[in-house]
């Protein structure tokens, strides 16, 4: 089909094959069931049909053996199917170690993407061919929906939560970015575009936009202006624990029970801090909640992730 | 509830749709029972709204529910039991066709619950006067506020919605009341008071969920 | 008013006193405890909804003939979609069958006076009409944009509309049909006639016990979800509001724990209506009675355990999200025993070719396929793409409108003839019924491909590339109105005009068909005593 | 037909009523002792025998038709379908380890 009057969506992630295989493979399995319901239901009203009105067909009560075959086969079938889409499912949303990191903040009415470099798009992503990106995504106010058809990926966007979505887009183009859960007015005009560059073309896009400051760095910034460098000094020395190296790392909490270490436990100590204080510590810290935005907190996050330990920079 | 149409051919209380006595009882307790398994899943919302919460915020809970007080609470436990014997206690004269019994009895029970509610009232009042009625006068400003407020909004939707169904239990009640003084309820036919003794005792239930549940939780300050 | 216009035509055609002509005026049906009067006042005011809710759809497909926003603003397509929405599912398709045929029939197919309590019944019509004056106020009051789904946190904080009316007139319509639902289990445990065993019982109380069921179990979260809901709102109490502590997604828990099932509401009556015309159509005993019956049950019981498959993109978990899609899985095999026993019931059977006919067999072919794609979205990995989009609605239409008001459609043609003492022109019934099987399927085939190309639902504007087959769902809508207008036209031209009904028009079984038609007041006149087997056209063989 | 004047006696339900209110005492001095997490189960277990007691005395489910018993399991049984089902979504959301499974505020 021409793309004037297309039937049928760009496959342009990694994974978009998969899930057509998936659809079509239900797909068959539909058209056979339909076609054979339907094909016997006709010739039945053809050879049946009432030849008098005093007619009275054989009664025939039921048969044991067809009701078990005809309740086993699609009970069956079905188990197959879920546990093809499950395993589809797991890996769908399993992002490989190595992924890019890209940050979505939905607001009504209106998408925020930052890259890990800092520059900030709206309503627009780039992103490079062949790259595993991963998305951490929040919402400002009520739930959206982050779909991009050509990439078969769609994950909801809550407030006061993170989630995530991984792909890696595989053909080069510019596709659909939806916001598929209603979200009010103008929920059909949150829309955006994403534009999948060849590599080289996306580092030209990265240095060739205005001068952002990397995410780390407006994180520094954001880290000093709080004050949050007097208690949180590197050498563990201050009131509060050391932040280097403790991203990604499972930690003992006051009063027993332990916590990881990830986007959703600092943004946590951000905002509620005596909620989960690590153990040896006391619950001292005030709160920011209402002093920094949620993208201020994104990038205190991609500040403390860049916090490595001396020695995991070595083995790396 | 059953239909009171008297015809001539039929026994005293029975609706022309049915055939006889007792199956005109037997579908009276039966559709009671089918409105209470609705009052569970209608209140069930609430409780597993309180679960689901409960297991996120201990702390907040057990700071909301050390506010609540346990004597009052308690007080009003013991109020709905004697309520519930006292209603027991209607019913079976209602088997005797006891009409003075019934009378007794079905005063007693409405004084009680009249007293649970007096009771709340002054639950209520100290809690607008502590400001602790989410949205409407909040005053705690701690890091945990959020939470807390859930804690009462639970509190608040909870308990006004039990003593919702006590203000509606205690308005059939006078019109049970007054139906028996006219002497409606006679050995044959007592379904009515018997399934209004069904619905009493479903909201006493709730009651005893709603105690341990609100009240009891502050006292050991974060036993977890 | 039509009803008194209708008492007199009755009083000069009929003979014998019926429940038609046993009282007039006013006053004898707004409070008349009977039944099948109740079931006619809910056939006039369901029309209503069944008409403002159908002109919302047709605002709906006339808007998104072309890509951009030009018939109306983007808030006010938002609140024509959320009403049309609103009203369909609680206003019509809920209270639908049961309201109507259930209540006229079950009493009668049970061999009973009336339902256990007629009061009840009557209270529960009244407050129908309260939760639809509410409802009417609501969108005359300027409308609610939320969608019927009411997710927070955008309904309890950012929605400027009339987010408490609308949830309160949903919360009524709720409260009636628990009392509905109420009255049908107890009617069909207590009040069966002698010798009615529960397997003499017609395939149409099976499922109508199963549907009360839903209603009696299902319905009451949604109640105190929606209570919840306007706490929150209008007080401020948070229970899903992020900022005050909550979780929308508990909102989702506890509005699908009820709408789930809430499908089965409004798409089990409908089998019990298809295997009555199944047996009539083709003069045969269902087969395999039992299967189908208790299939009813299964779906009512196992509909309860998958609410979580409307949730798979909204950040539950996993590991729920598995066994909510495993035993969705699961309940598409008593749907597809339900459609194989069908199919072999009309195996060998003496089929006609009349306006039933053609509802069942466009029922058959709506279900097939509204059915059979419910497996693509509870395939969880194929539901992250589909979830959301027009493939949703096109599925979910063929199950509510291909399956539910095709149901409708089609017992209220069976049954008119009963419930009116009047016999319409078949010849218009099979051509209205052809007309909604073609207008339906041009309507809503193309929104699977539409939803697998990526349309989000609810969009006002959307990109160009979705136009041509857009415009094709448009087109096939005017069709589907026709086929929607043109039965109201000659249905209502029977009650005056047509010929007057036999006792059993169809040659078809059951105890509906052994009383007068219309039926007398108390249904029969002396309680019938029943000695055999439901659609015992002849002597069954076993096998 | 359920016929139920062969009710309880009088005797029984004071014997329920004494019982009743001693497990109220009983809950309210529990409630003071610390038993850790097993505050919360010994008071909802305690919940759960007086509710027991109640409907199978005082609501007559003791004396009455297997249907009643079948109504009143059923709506028990429905809601802990509702609290399972639920609880089940939010236990499991961490077991991925991801940030998504978190719960922030």
């Amino acid at each position: 089909m021409q793309t004037d009057f297309p039937l049928f969506p760009d496959q342009a992630s990694s994974f978009a094959f998969q899930v057509d295989a998936l659809y079509f493979g239900i797909l068959a399995l539909c058209v056979f069931f339909a076609l054979l319901v339907v094909i016997l239901v006709v010739i039945f009203a053809i050879k049946y049909q009432r030849k008098s009105d005093d007619e009275v067909p054989r009664q025939i009560a039921g048969h044991l053996g067809l009701e078990i075959f005809w309740t086993a086969i699609p009970a069956v079938l079905a188990l197959g199917v879920f546990v093809w889409a499950t395993v589809l499912y797991f890996h769908l949303i399993t992002p490989p170690p190595n992924a890019m990191e890209m940050y979505v903040v939905g607001k009504q009415w209106m998408w925020k993407l930052q890259h890990p470099e800092g520059k900030k798009e709206i309503n627009e992503l780039h992103v490079p061919l062949g790259e595993s990106v991963r998305l951490t995504m929040t919402s400002e106010d009520v739930l959206h929906s982050f779909y991009i058809p050509a990439f078969r990926v769609k994950k909801d966007v809550v407030p006061g939560r993170y989630t995530n979505l991984w792909f890696k887009a595989t053909q080069v183009g510019s596709y659909h970015l939806f916001c598929a859960e209603f979200c009010g007015t103008e929920h059909s005009r949150m829309i955006g575009t994403v534009h999948v560059l060849e590599p080289q073309n996306y580092e030209a896009w990265l240095t060739g936009g205005t001068a952002n400051e990397p995410m780390e760095v407006a994180g520094e910034r954001l880290f000093e202006q709080y004050a949050c460098h007097t208690c949180h000094k590197a050498d563990g020395a201050g009131r509060g624990p050391s932040l280097v190296g403790l991203f990604g790392k499972t930690v003992a909490l006051e009063g027993g029970g332990t916590a990881l270490v990830d986007e959703a436990y600092i943004r946590e100590s951000l905002l509620n801090p005596s909620a989960k204080v690590m153990a040896g510590y006391k619950p001292i810290m005030p709160t920011f909640k209402g002093q920094i935005s949620e993208e201020g907190i994104i990038q205190i996050i991609a500040y403390i992730k860049s916090l490595k330990a001396p020695e995991l920079t070595r083995m790396e | 509830m059953a239909d009171h149409a008297v015809h001539h051919d039929h026994p005293h209380g029975l609706a022309h749709q049915f055939e006889d006595m007792p199956q005109q009882k037997e579908s009276a307790i039966i559709g009671m029972w089918s409105f209470l398994i609705t009052e569970i899943l209608f209140f069930g919302g609430f409780f597993a709204t309180y679960l689901i919460y409960r297991s996120y915020y201990p702390e907040a809970f057990f700071e909301g529910s050390s506010h609540l007080d346990i004597s009052l609470g308690a007080f009003n436990t013991a109020v709905l039991i004697i309520s519930s014997l006292t209603m027991a206690m209607a019913v079976h004269k209602s088997h005797e066709g006891n009409k003075k019994g019934i009378m007794v009895y079905l005063i007693l029970t409405g004084i009680l619950g009249l007293t649970f509610l007096v009771v709340k009232y002054f639950e209520y009042s100290a809690k607008i006067e502590y400001g602790l009625v989410p949205g409407l006068v909040w005053h705690p400003h701690g890091e945990n506020s959020p939470q807390l407020a859930l804690f009462y909004s639970l509190y608040f939707g909870m308990t006004g919605m039990h003593a919702l169904h006590m203000i509606i239990g205690i308005g059939l009640l006078i019109w049970l009341f007054i139906k028996t003084a006219q002497g409606t309820y006679t050995a044959e036919y007592n379904a009515p008071v018997e399934i209004f003794g069904l619905y009493w005792h479903f909201v006493d239930i709730v009651w005893i969920f709603l105690f341990p549940l609100l009240y009891l939780l502050g006292t050991q300050g974060g036993g977890h | 008013m039509a009803i008194t216009e209708q008492d007199v035509q009755a009083s000069e055609d009929a003979p014998s006193v019926n429940y038609l002509n046993n009282g007039y005026g006013l006053k004898s049906w707004l409070l008349t405890r009977d039944h099948k009067r109740i079931a006619v006042l809910y056939i006039i005011s369901i029309s209503i909804f069944f008409a403002l809710g159908g002109l919302f759809a047709s605002l709906v497909r006339f808007e998104l003939m072309t890509p951009e926003g030009d018939l109306m603003s983007s808030d006010t397509y938002n609140k024509v979609f959320s009403m049309h929405g609103i009203i369909m599912v609680f206003f019509f398709l809920v209270p639908s069958i049961p309201a109507t045929l259930g209540n006229f029939l079950v009493p009668i197919m049970v061999g009973a006076k009336d339902l256990a309590f007629p009061r009840i019944n009557l209270l529960s019509w009244y407050v129908y009409v309260v939760a639809g004056i509410l409802g009417t106020i609501a969108v005359v009051g300027g409308g609610v944009d939320t969608g019927w789904t009411f997710y927070t946190p955008y309904s309890s904080t950012y929605s400027n509309s009339n987010v408490i009316l609308a949830a309160m007139a949903a919360f009524m319509a709720g409260f009636s049909s628990i009392l509905t639902g109420l009255n049908f289990v107890v009617t069909i445990h207590t009040m069966r006639a002698p010798g009615m065993t529960w397997f003499r019982l017609p395939l149409f109380v099976w499922s109508h016990y199963a549907t009360s069921i839903i209603m009696l179990l299902g319905t009451p979260v949604i109640a105190i979800t929606l209570v919840l809901l306007m706490l929150e709102r209008g007080f401020g109490f948070g229970f899903f509001d992020p900022n005050l502590g909550g979780d929308p997604v508990l909102f989702q828990h506890l509005f699908w724990f009820y709408s789930h099932p809430a499908v089965y509401i409004m798409i089990l009556p409908s089998m019990g209506v298809m295997s009555e015309m199944v047996a009539a159509v083709a003069r045969k005993r269902v087969f395999g009675y039992e299967f189908v019956a208790f299939s009813s049950v299964a779906i009512a019981i196992l509909g309860f355990l998958v609410w979580g498959h409307h949730m798979f993109v909204s950040s539950q978990s996993t590991y729920a999200g598995m066994v909510f899609s495993v035993i969705t899985f699961l309940v598409a095999v008593p749907s597809a025993i339900k459609v194989f026993n069908w199919t072999a019931t009309l195996y060998k059977g003496s089929i006609v070719y009349d306006t039933q006919m053609f509802y069942v067999y466009g029922y058959l072919g709506l279900f097939l396929v509204g059915g059979l794609t419910g497996l693509f979205l509870s395939s969880m990995g194929l539901d992250i793409h589909l979830h959301d989009t027009y493939f949703v609605v096109a599925h979910f239409h063929y199950i509510m409108v291909g399956g539910q008001v095709m149901g409708y459609l089609g017992g209220m043609h069976f049954w008119w003839p009963k419930i009116t003492g009047k016999m319409y022109p078949d010849i218009w019934g099979r051509v209205s019924a052809l007309l909604v099987f073609l207008g339906f399927n041009l309507t809503f085939f193309p929104q699977f491909i539409l939803g697998y190309m990526g349309m989000p639902r609810r969009y006002h504007v959307y990109p160009d590339e979705f136009q041509v087959l857009n415009v094709a769902s448009s087109l096939g809508a005017s069709i589907l109105a026709l086929g929607y207008v043109i039965p109201g036209a000659y249905l209502t031209w029977s009650i005056f005009k047509g010929p007057k009904a036999p006792d059993n028009p169809w040659g078809a079984k059951g105890l509906e068909w052994e009383t007068t038609s219309p039926p007398p007041t108390f249904n029969f006149e002396e309680t019938p005593l029943v000695t055999e087997e439901a659609y015992q056209y002849g002597p069954i063989e076993e096998h | 037909m359920a016929d139920d004047h062969h009710g309880p006696t009088v005797r029984i339900y004071l014997a329920v009523f004494a019982s009743l209110m001693f497990l109220t005492a009983l809950t309210v001095w529990v409630a003071f002792q610390d038993l850790g997490m097993f505050n919360d189960v010994v008071a909802l277990g305690i919940a759960c025998t007086k509710a027991t007691i109640v409907i199978l005395f005082f609501m007559h489910v003791k004396y009455a038709s297997r249907l009643t018993w079948l109504l009143a399991g059923a709506g028990i049984l429905f809601l802990l379908i509702l609290f399972a089902f639920a609880m089940a979504d939010y236990v499991s959301r961490g077991w991925l380890g991801m940030p998504a499974s978190h719960y922030l505020q």
